[in-house]
């Protein structure tokens, strides 16, 4: 049972890692393939790692798992923010001019 | 094993291939993957893919010792690549661009010898005329 | 003994530094220092004269590389007693000359210094006992004569003419050095002595050897067909001229041949290589006498000649003849460097040696005329000179050897007869009426009897030996018992009686008259195309051509061209034997392929190929990062967790560093003027891509060995006191390894730092680029950046 | 002193992770580095501006993984759906209530992975930030559901709740 | 050896996260744009993180969670500083 | 102390130095006596151990105590211990010269630890007794030497630099590779255990191992038609480095040459002996056709390695006793004498400030001292007597004569020849005529007489190459018997000094 279930998030994991790289094409524009590269990859890595997590079933491996999980949550949009950040400063941006407050 | 073989060796002729160029960029990133290529052949010599090498491990372990062997090969040739990308980055800041121009001194003594062999033999003393500037 | 050939050879050394340090402030001081070491070896040798003549051969012998064979060993026999006294008294009369020829002028040092040093080379050649000691003289001599042609080292012609000089004789030299060892090792015997006691045994080996040997002597005497650079090295000072070019080293190559006459004499190539050279070296050389005009160059083809009769009369051998050649030896070098000095001091007087010009100069300076007549006379074998007693010798042994040696008197004669021939073109020269027009330069009275005595002392010594051959008859016949059997007391008669031999003189002497009554006040035409003056100097000229030439082929200063021959060199040698094997054996190892490796494989392969194909920089470096990133994951499946931890952290690192470096370049490459075409580069990389793979496949196939691996895994944990055996070993087992990773590490910080952080105000900064390609099309009427639609 | 002693724990429980063993020695050496480590690195000053909330925290969680699955959901549709060559955003620009700097840098990093709003960029000024919105037409959604986010991080860390942002206005997008 | 259910599953993982990888490098080699090359390559990375997961799996070896870890940690420095020393306006 | 200490500390000494120096790095007064003083312990040490091993001993390190084959061991056998301590000789009367040479001070704060760290480089490569250490050794010494090349001229001048880097990188790594295929097939990167197991290989793959190490090795020795970097790259440097370069870079690929091939390899009969004679053959007449071809001094210098490199290879490549020791008593004269040649070039270089044959002239007359050091050096290199380059040639052609191999006997002598003949090139180039005046406003005179004392130094030590030629000859001999013997045999022994 255990078992089934790892294999099913490692699977749906690496299916949502596919979709990512797939939207690297289909989006016509960098900033919506930094959507693809952060939402479904970081999701579909979590639950890759959790499904690992499952498999191996070992206290010392979940806590790897856990850290490696948590930086990648942490990393990754902090990654397409710094990404953005150097695009935005070299590209003239038109900017939607509501604003709140 | 085959696979990594022929692997090491694909990356080896790209490397090869961009070593031959004059773009030091292209030459770094040849060196590089030669590297690569190289420490990939050393991981296969130590024997067909097993457990890593922990003490305990059940079954047979891989051959530590061309993975020690290479992560040492990793580090120095990742020293000398930094070494070179600092000079690419010093021919840049000379140059403005990066390629690698010939030997100067070369060209110069490869094309002296048009010249050579018409001009520069010396006139030969005539009969009879002591140089006089001997005494 | 060996304090001897100490004194003998420290006697030099010091005299040649004393008297190059004194040359330039005290000149008078100078001369007598460079006279001492002369007069010290006639002493030395006067002293030791009387056991000598009594046949008795006195060695003696220092180890110097024994393992080498090689040994310093003397003796002091007739022939060397014999050239020890010529050289020791040419060359006291030479210095003096000298010193007339340079006048007070600071030259004189470095030319005395630079002939007494050659006379401690040539005592040193002479005395020689042992194989290489004698090849040690030998090449001292050249070394010293080098340095003497290039004396007048302001004149490019002098700096070539003793590269010319250098060229040959170090040519004859090396041959020597060749033939000395292939002797020496066919008999094991090294001392020349112990050789002429054994005798050599045949075979190709010592045929060579004395091919090499003769090849040698040739260069050195100026024979054919290494003539040439003998005339060119008239670009020397007269004195210089007058003690090497006639009187000693060019003798240096006879000696030789004496020398080994006895040790060689019976070996098949001796005789005819040795004949033929000196025979075609008389005629061709004497004829090249008479179309000289300069005086010096008439000399030095006269020389080459004369040392052309004595080879060939050594080639022949024969006890009478070797007699005859002992005193022709003696005798030319009296009559010869009396003729250069005759020359030099007449060159001093009226600056000029051409002979057509002279006019009037023997007249003029009657210790001249004196000097000239009596030292042509003797090398014209004119009767009642030394040269006449010789070379009578020669003739009458020469006509005692069977046909060949008839043949050869014949040729002797036919020498002779140029030899007399440009002897009368010279001393006509200056016989003719006074130049009316006073001399260009006004020369001290007291510098030309310093410049003119030499020359009569030697003509009027020619005349007195001449007069009473008997007295050279102790040292010539000691000279001779050392180089061959003697039947009797050897001795030279003034008159032979009305022989076959005189006939030949006789013959000689007038056919010489004849030649120059028919060719006039000119020189002689050309008979034969002979190359222009200075062929060694084109000699030069042409290797330099060759060398350029391959240099140009093989230091082509670029280097896609250096790395594509290393590769080269890399696919052809190790390839050839592994690709014979792979056809031959066709053994490659079978292992399961699992196709998560194919795939990973294919994914990096096709990022390596990126990085190959892209025109984008970026492209590039990051291609080159998956291509990092994903090996990682191949070590990652082979299990080898340290590697792939160290490969991310390296990938990513190397990744900074390229983009750090490579930031403020062009995004695009831009075309590569790259001399290798594409089809070639990528050639040569498909040749080392199958040649890496092949071989690893190869030998991973032939393991034959376990590895240490089990061991490693036993010993790790006890010993090294670690689970992680990788660990183990980098830490400890192979701690040294890891130190020198370090090592290496911190040289290439200090390099980038010393790269990046100097002299950034050495170069132009570049402008700065826009991080979008600039070939993106960036639209500013949409929100981000759009992609290119092809 | 409380925080840092937290942070000790965190860090120490980081190094047990790291070595996957829960030994005695590796705990009590996770603790040295942890000590170690805030002793020397100085605490960032937003520290002292944090306040954790247990409850909202774990509400703020729960909002954020939900969002997290439904953005994934999201792009996942738009990147198999055949107007995926047509998506162009738009970005807005949108500021920050909260006046706590560790709560605001929550905020902006929160938002890379929420439905269709990506940060792009913080204005200087530290409050501003820009956001990419995938789809044009639904930017008053991303308001509201980047608003949401912010109200529920502001409730379970700020240290002060601003008056303007009462729990009163709590409605999820 | 034979294949258990989970190691056919977990390849079959493997071969897709191989072609997203891939697509990735394609992107990489094929972008115009710097900035999309940069988030190619990270997601490149995180791919290849989840394939060193998914071999932890399969050959039960917690050694290459080392690997997770540190590779999670120096990719994330690797896009950034490279994201900063790309963005040239802030360093000219 | 024991001797088995010796062969490590020849190589931690000067690395505890280079920590040292570099913690010095802002004081070159405090560096300089530091520097001296660890190459002086370097000296002592190697001639302590050639004291040791000159009669036929081994000093065999395990390093850590691990067992031979497992862990690293250090050899320090006849061969090694005599190149050791000539090694030491020279860098230590080159570490005097540079002293007076450098004026940089960005030069002089980082020359001597790197330098210190090329000796120990220079050290290990000749003590080890490990294929993958060796490649370490190699890669300390090209690290070293890369930063050392660029250092001086690196921020001007990069190109010379990037021929050097590039091809010696890929070099390494293909040593690497080689490494990696011995590996593969013998299990083994000890050297000792190495030349007992290559019997058991397949013919064709032993044969393409070593040619693969002959390419590798070649490469960093410089041979035909390997050898066309050298040129392009040595004499940019300061002289003083140029001078190390020269007399010692190359040499530790010719050892590794003479070692892998002879000992490690042994005669295979495979015809790879017969090809390195060919390559030593064209190595020795292209190298010095090239020189001819050259009209600067440094440049002709330059050649004139690879040219000698030939001589070196011959003598391997005869594969006897007598050749091999010829190699050895070669290299024994060559290191010092072909870095005191770049040391007088060093000396012009300090008067005029080039060495341009077409720019010196008349250095006999204004600069006497240097004129002679050059001829002794010059007359020493074309293998004149009575100079120590007469001595190792006549080894050679002694080796090669007893082997019957007359031609390659000939293009040695052609080659000696030529050398003789592209030297007097520069002695009539640069020496003989009216002299040039030196430049305006003079160049800075300070150190010439520490440079000079440095040269005058190596000019003893090569007239004691000479005339102790004999003893030198033996011990030549008794490291060339050691190495016929492949070391497996040599490691049961144990053998601790004698």
């Amino acid at each position: 049972m255990n078992e089934i279930v790892a294999a099913g998030l490692i699977l749906l994991g690496s299916l949502l890692a596919l979709v990512a790289a797939v939207g690297l094409f289909r989006l016509p524009e960098v900033f919506g393939r930094m959507h693809a590269a952060t939402k479904p990859a970081v999701l579909g890595l979590l639950l890759l790692l959790g499904g690992v997590a499952l498999e191996l079933d070992e206290w010392s491996a979940t806590a790897r798992i856990v850290l490696a999980g948590g930086l990648q949550l942490f990393t990754a949009p902090v990654a397409m923010h710094v990404v953005g950040r150097a695009v935005g400063r070299v590209v003239p941006v038109r900017h939607e001019d509501t604003l709140r407050h | 094993m085959i696979i990594e073989a022929v692997l090491a060796g694909v990356l080896i002729a790209v490397g090869v291939a961009q070593l031959l160029q004059r773009t030091l960029t292209r030459i770094v990133i040849g060196v590089a993957l030669i590297g690569q290529g190289a420490n990939l052949v050393l991981l296969v010599a130590g024997g067909p893919p097993a457990a890593p090498p922990l003490v305990g491990a059940e079954g047979p372990i891989s051959d530590p010792l061309p993975q020690a062997l290479a992560l040492t090969a990793i580090v120095i040739t990742f020293a000398m690549l930094g070494f070179l990308l600092a000079l690419a980055w010093r021919a840049a800041k000379l140059t403005g661009e990066d390629r690698v121009e010939d030997d100067i001194e070369d060209r110069r003594v490869a094309h002296a010898r048009e010249k050579g062999s018409t001009e520069s033999r010396p006139q030969l003393p005539r009969v009879g005329t002591t140089p006089k500037d001997d005494r | 003994m060996i304090w001897f050939f100490v004194t003998l050879l420290t006697a030099h050394v010091i005299g040649a530094v004393l008297t190059a340090v004194l040359g330039t402030r005290l000149p008078r001081l100078a001369v007598a220092a460079a006279t001492i070491p002369h007069v010290v070896s006639i002493a030395l040798l006067a002293s030791k004269a009387p056991q000598v003549l009594d046949g008795e051969r006195l060695t003696a012998s220092v180890p110097w590389a024994p393992g080498l064979d090689l040994t310093l060993s003397f003796q002091l026999d007739g022939l060397a007693l014999m050239m020890g006294l010529l050289v020791a008294v040419a060359g006291i009369l030479v210095v003096l000359f000298a010193a007339g020829y340079t006048g007070r002028s600071g030259k004189m040092g470095p030319m005395l210094g630079g002939l007494v040093a050659f006379a401690g080379a040539m005592q040193m050649l002479v005395v020689a006992d042992d194989l290489l000691t004698l090849f040690l003289g030998w090449e001292l001599t050249s070394i010293a004569s080098f340095g003497l042609i290039g004396q007048t080292h302001h004149v490019t012609a002098a700096r070539d003419a003793a590269r010319q000089a250098l060229l040959v004789t170090g040519t004859g030299g090396l041959a020597l050095l060749a033939g000395l060892v292939l002797i020496g090792q066919a008999t094991d015997t090294w001392t020349l002595s112990a050789l002429a006691d054994t005798g050599v045994p045949g075979g190709a080996a010592v045929e060579a050897g004395v091919l090499l040997v003769v090849i040698g002597a040739a260069t050195k005497s100026a024979q054919f067909p290494f003539s040439t650079w003998l005339p060119g090295a008239m670009a020397a000072p007269t004195p210089v001229s007058a003690y090497l070019h006639s009187a000693t080293m060019v003798k240096a190559g006879v000696f030789l041949l004496l020398r080994m006459s006895p040790v060689l004499g019976d070996t098949q190539t001796w005789t005819p290589l040795v004949v033929s050279v000196g025979c075609v070296t008389l005629l061709t050389a004497g004829w090249r006498a008479l179309q000289a005009d300069d005086a010096k160059q008439l000399l030095a083809w006269s020389t080459v000649s004369q040392l052309g009769l004595l080879i060939t009369a050594i080639g022949v051998g024969g006890e009478e003849v070797l007699l005859g050649v002992l005193a022709l030896v003696v005798a030319h070098a009296l009559a010869k460097a009396g003729l250069f000095m005759v020359v030099g001091a007449a060159d001093v007087i009226t600056g000029t040696r051409d002979v057509r010009r002279l006019t009037g100069v023997w007249r003029r300076f009657p210790s001249l005329g004196i000097g000239v007549v009596a030292c042509g006379a003797s090398l014209s074998g004119i009767p009642l000179l030394a040269g006449f007693v010789a070379k009578e010798a020669v003739l009458e042994g020469l006509l005692h050897e069977g046909t060949l040696g008839t043949w050869m008197a014949v040729a002797v004669a036919a020498g002779s007869a140029l030899t007399v021939a440009y002897t009368l073109r010279l001393i006509r020269a200056g016989l003719g009426p006074v130049d009316p027009q006073p001399s260009r330069r006004a020369v001290d009275p007291v510098r030309v009897r310093l410049l003119a005595w030499p020359g009569a002392a030697l003509g009027v010594l020619s005349l007195a030996v001449g007069l009473a051959p008997g007295v050279q008859d102790g040292v010539v016949g000691t000279a001779l018992a050392s180089i061959s059997e003697v039947s009797e007391t050897p001795h030279l008669y003034i008159w032979h009686g009305f022989t076959v031999a005189l006939g030949l003189s006789t013959l000689a002497i007038g056919g010489g008259f004849l030649v120059i009554r028919l060719l006039g006040t000119g020189h002689a035409p050309r008979l034969w195309p002979t190359p222009p003056e200075g062929t060694f100097t084109d000699g030069v000229h042409l290797l330099g051509d060759l060398a350029r030439r391959m240099s140009r082929i093989t230091q082509s200063g670029s280097l896609p061209i250096y790395l594509a021959t290393m590769l080269a060199v890399l696919i052809v040698l190790p390839g050839v034997p592994l690709v014979a094997a792979a056809v031959i054996e066709g053994s490659v190892p079978g292992s399961v392929v699992r196709p998560g490796d194919v795939l990973l494989a294919l994914a990096i392969a096709a990022a390596a190929v990126v990085t190959a194909r892209t025109e984008r920089r970026f492209a590039a470096i990051m291609s080159l990062g998956a291509v990092g990133f994903g090996i990682a994951l191949v070590f990652v499946r082979w299990g080898a967790p340290d590697l792939a931890l160290t490969q991310m952290v390296v990938e990513t690192l190397g990744l900074l560093l390229f983009v750090l470096a490579l930031r403020d370049l062009p995004r695009r490459f831009g075309p590569d003027p790259a001399l290798l075409s594409p089809a070639l580069r990528w050639i040569l990389a498909a040749g080392v891509g199958s040649l890496v793979t092949t071989f690893t496949l190869v030998a991973s196939a032939a393991r034959t060995a376990t590895p240490p691996s089990a061991q490693l895994a036993a010993l790790a944990e006890p010993d090294g006191g670690g689970k992680n055996i990788v660990n183990v070993i980098l830490t400890d087992i192979r701690a040294l390894d890891t130190l020198g990773e370090i090592t290496v590490l911190l040289v290439a910080a200090i390099g980038i730092a010393v790269m990046v952080t100097t002299g950034r105000d050495t170069g132009p900064s570049l402008p700065v680029e826009e991080v979008v390609d600039s070939d993106a099309p960036a639209d500013p009427t949409t929100t981000g950046v759009m992609e290119e639609t092809r | 002193m409380m925080r840092r002693g937290a942070l000790v724990i965190l860090l120490a429980g980081m190094w047990v992770a790291l070595w996957g063993d829960l030994a005695l020695g590796t705990v009590v050496a996770g603790l040295l580095a942890g000590l170690l480590v805030v002793a020397t690195v100085p605490v960032p000053a937003s520290d002292r501006q944090l306040t954790i909330r247990p409850v909202a925290a774990l509400a703020f969680v729960a909002t954020f993984a939900g969002m997290l699955i439904a953005s994934t959901w999201s792009v996942v549709r738009l990147v198999l759906s055949s107007r995926a060559g047509d998506a162009h955003g738009v970005l807005i620009a949108y500021e920050i209530a909260p006046e706590a700097y560790a709560v605001r840098t929550l905020i902006a990093h929160s938002v890379s992975l929420t439905p269709g709003t990506l940060t792009v960029d913080v204005q200087p000024d530290g409050r501003t930030l820009q956001v990419h919105v995938m789809d044009a037409d639904a930017v008053p959604a991303a308001r509201r559901s980047i608003s949401a986010l912010e109200s529920r991080a502001a409730r379970a860390f700020a240290p002060t709740l601003p008056p303007s942002d009462r729990p009163s206005d709590t409605e999820v997008a | 050896m034979e294949l258990t259910p989970f190691d056919v599953v977990t390849g079959v993982a493997l071969l897709i996260q191989t072609i997203a990888a891939g697509l990735c490098v394609a992107k990489i080699a094929s972008s115009r744009q710097l900035a999309t090359r940069i988030v190619a390559l990270d997601l490149l990375l995180a791919i290849i993180l989840g394939g060193v997961a998914i071999i932890s799996a399969r050959t039960g070896v917690t050694a290459y969670l080392d690997v997770l870890v540190v590779g999670a940690l120096v990719t994330f420095i690797g896009s950034v500083v490279a994201s900063r020393l790309l963005d040239t306006e802030e360093t000219a | 102390m024991s001797v088995e200490l010796l062969p490590p500390l020849l190589v931690v000494v000067p690395l505890i130095g280079a920590a040292v120096l570099l913690a010095l790095r802002g004081h070159v007064r405090l560096q300089q006596p530091v520097s001296i003083l660890v190459s002086t312990a370097q000296l002592v040490l190697a001639v302590l151990l050639l004291a040791e091993v000159y009669d036929g001993g081994v000093v065999r390190t395990l390093v850590g105590a691990w067992p031979a084959g497992i862990g690293i061991s250090l050899v320090g056998d006849p061969l090694a211990a005599i190149l050791v301590v000539v090694a030491s000789i020279t860098l230590l009367a080159v570490l005097v010269f540079a002293l007076g040479q450098l004026d940089d001070a960005e030069e002089k704060r980082y020359f001597h630890p790197l330098y210190q760290i090329l000796s120990a480089g220079i050290a290990l490569a000749f003590l080890t007794g490990d294929l993958f250490n060796l490649f370490v050794s190699f890669e300390i010494t090209l690290a070293a030497s890369y930063v050392l090349l660029l250092l001086a001229t690196g921020r001007r001048i990069i190109r010379p630099g990037i021929t050097y880097v590039v091809i010696n990188l890929l070099g390494s790594t293909l040593l690497l590779l080689a490494i990696a295929f011995i590996y593969a097939a013998t299990g083994t990167v000890d050297m000792a255990v190495l030349s007992e197991r290559v019997g058991d290989l397949p013919p064709y793959l032993s044969t393409a191992l070593r040619l693969l190490l002959v390419v590798v090795f070649g490469t960093k020795a410089a041979v035909f038609p390997l050898f066309n970097w050298l040129p392009d790259s040595y004499p940019t440097a300061p002289t003083a480095i140029t001078a190390v370069f020269a007399g010692l870079l190359t040499k530790i690929g010719v050892y590794a040459l003479i070692r892998t091939q002879a000992q490690v390899f042994g005669m295979a009969g495979d015809g790879a002996d017969g090809l390195l004679l060919w390559v030593a053959g064209l190595t020795m007449i292209v190298g010095v056709l090239g020189a001819l071809a050259q009209d600067d001094m440094k440049r002709i210098l330059s050649f004139h390695i690879i040219s000698q490199v030939g001589f070196m290879i011959m003598g391997l490549a005869l594969f006897s006793i007598a050749g091999l020791a010829g190699a050895v008593l070669y290299m024994v004269h060559h290191i010092p004498t072909k870095t005191a040649l770049f040391l007088v070039v060093g000396l012009v270089t300090k008067r005029h400030g080039t060495t341009s044959l077409k720019k010196v002239d008349g250095l006999i007359s204004s600069a006497p001292v240097v004129a002679g050091l050059f001829a002794v050096f010059a007359l020493s290199l074309s293998g004149l007597p009575p100079f120590s380059g007469f001595v190792a040639k006549l080894g050679l052609v002694q080796a090669g004569l007893a082997d019957g191999q007359g031609w390659i006997v000939g293009a040695s002598l052609v080659a000696s020849l030529l050398t003789m003949v592209s030297m007097t090139k520069v002695w009539n180039g640069m020496f003989l005529g009216a002299p040039t005046p030196e430049p305006e406003p003079p160049l800075p005179r300070d150190g010439l007489a520490l440079m000079t004392t440095a040269t005058v130094g190596v000019l003893a030590v090569t007239l004691a190459v000479s005339v102790a030629a004999g003893p030198l000859n033996d011990m030549a001999t008794v490291a060339a018997e050691h190495l016929m013997v492949p070391t497996g045999q040599t490691l049961d022994g144990e053998v601790a000094g004698r």
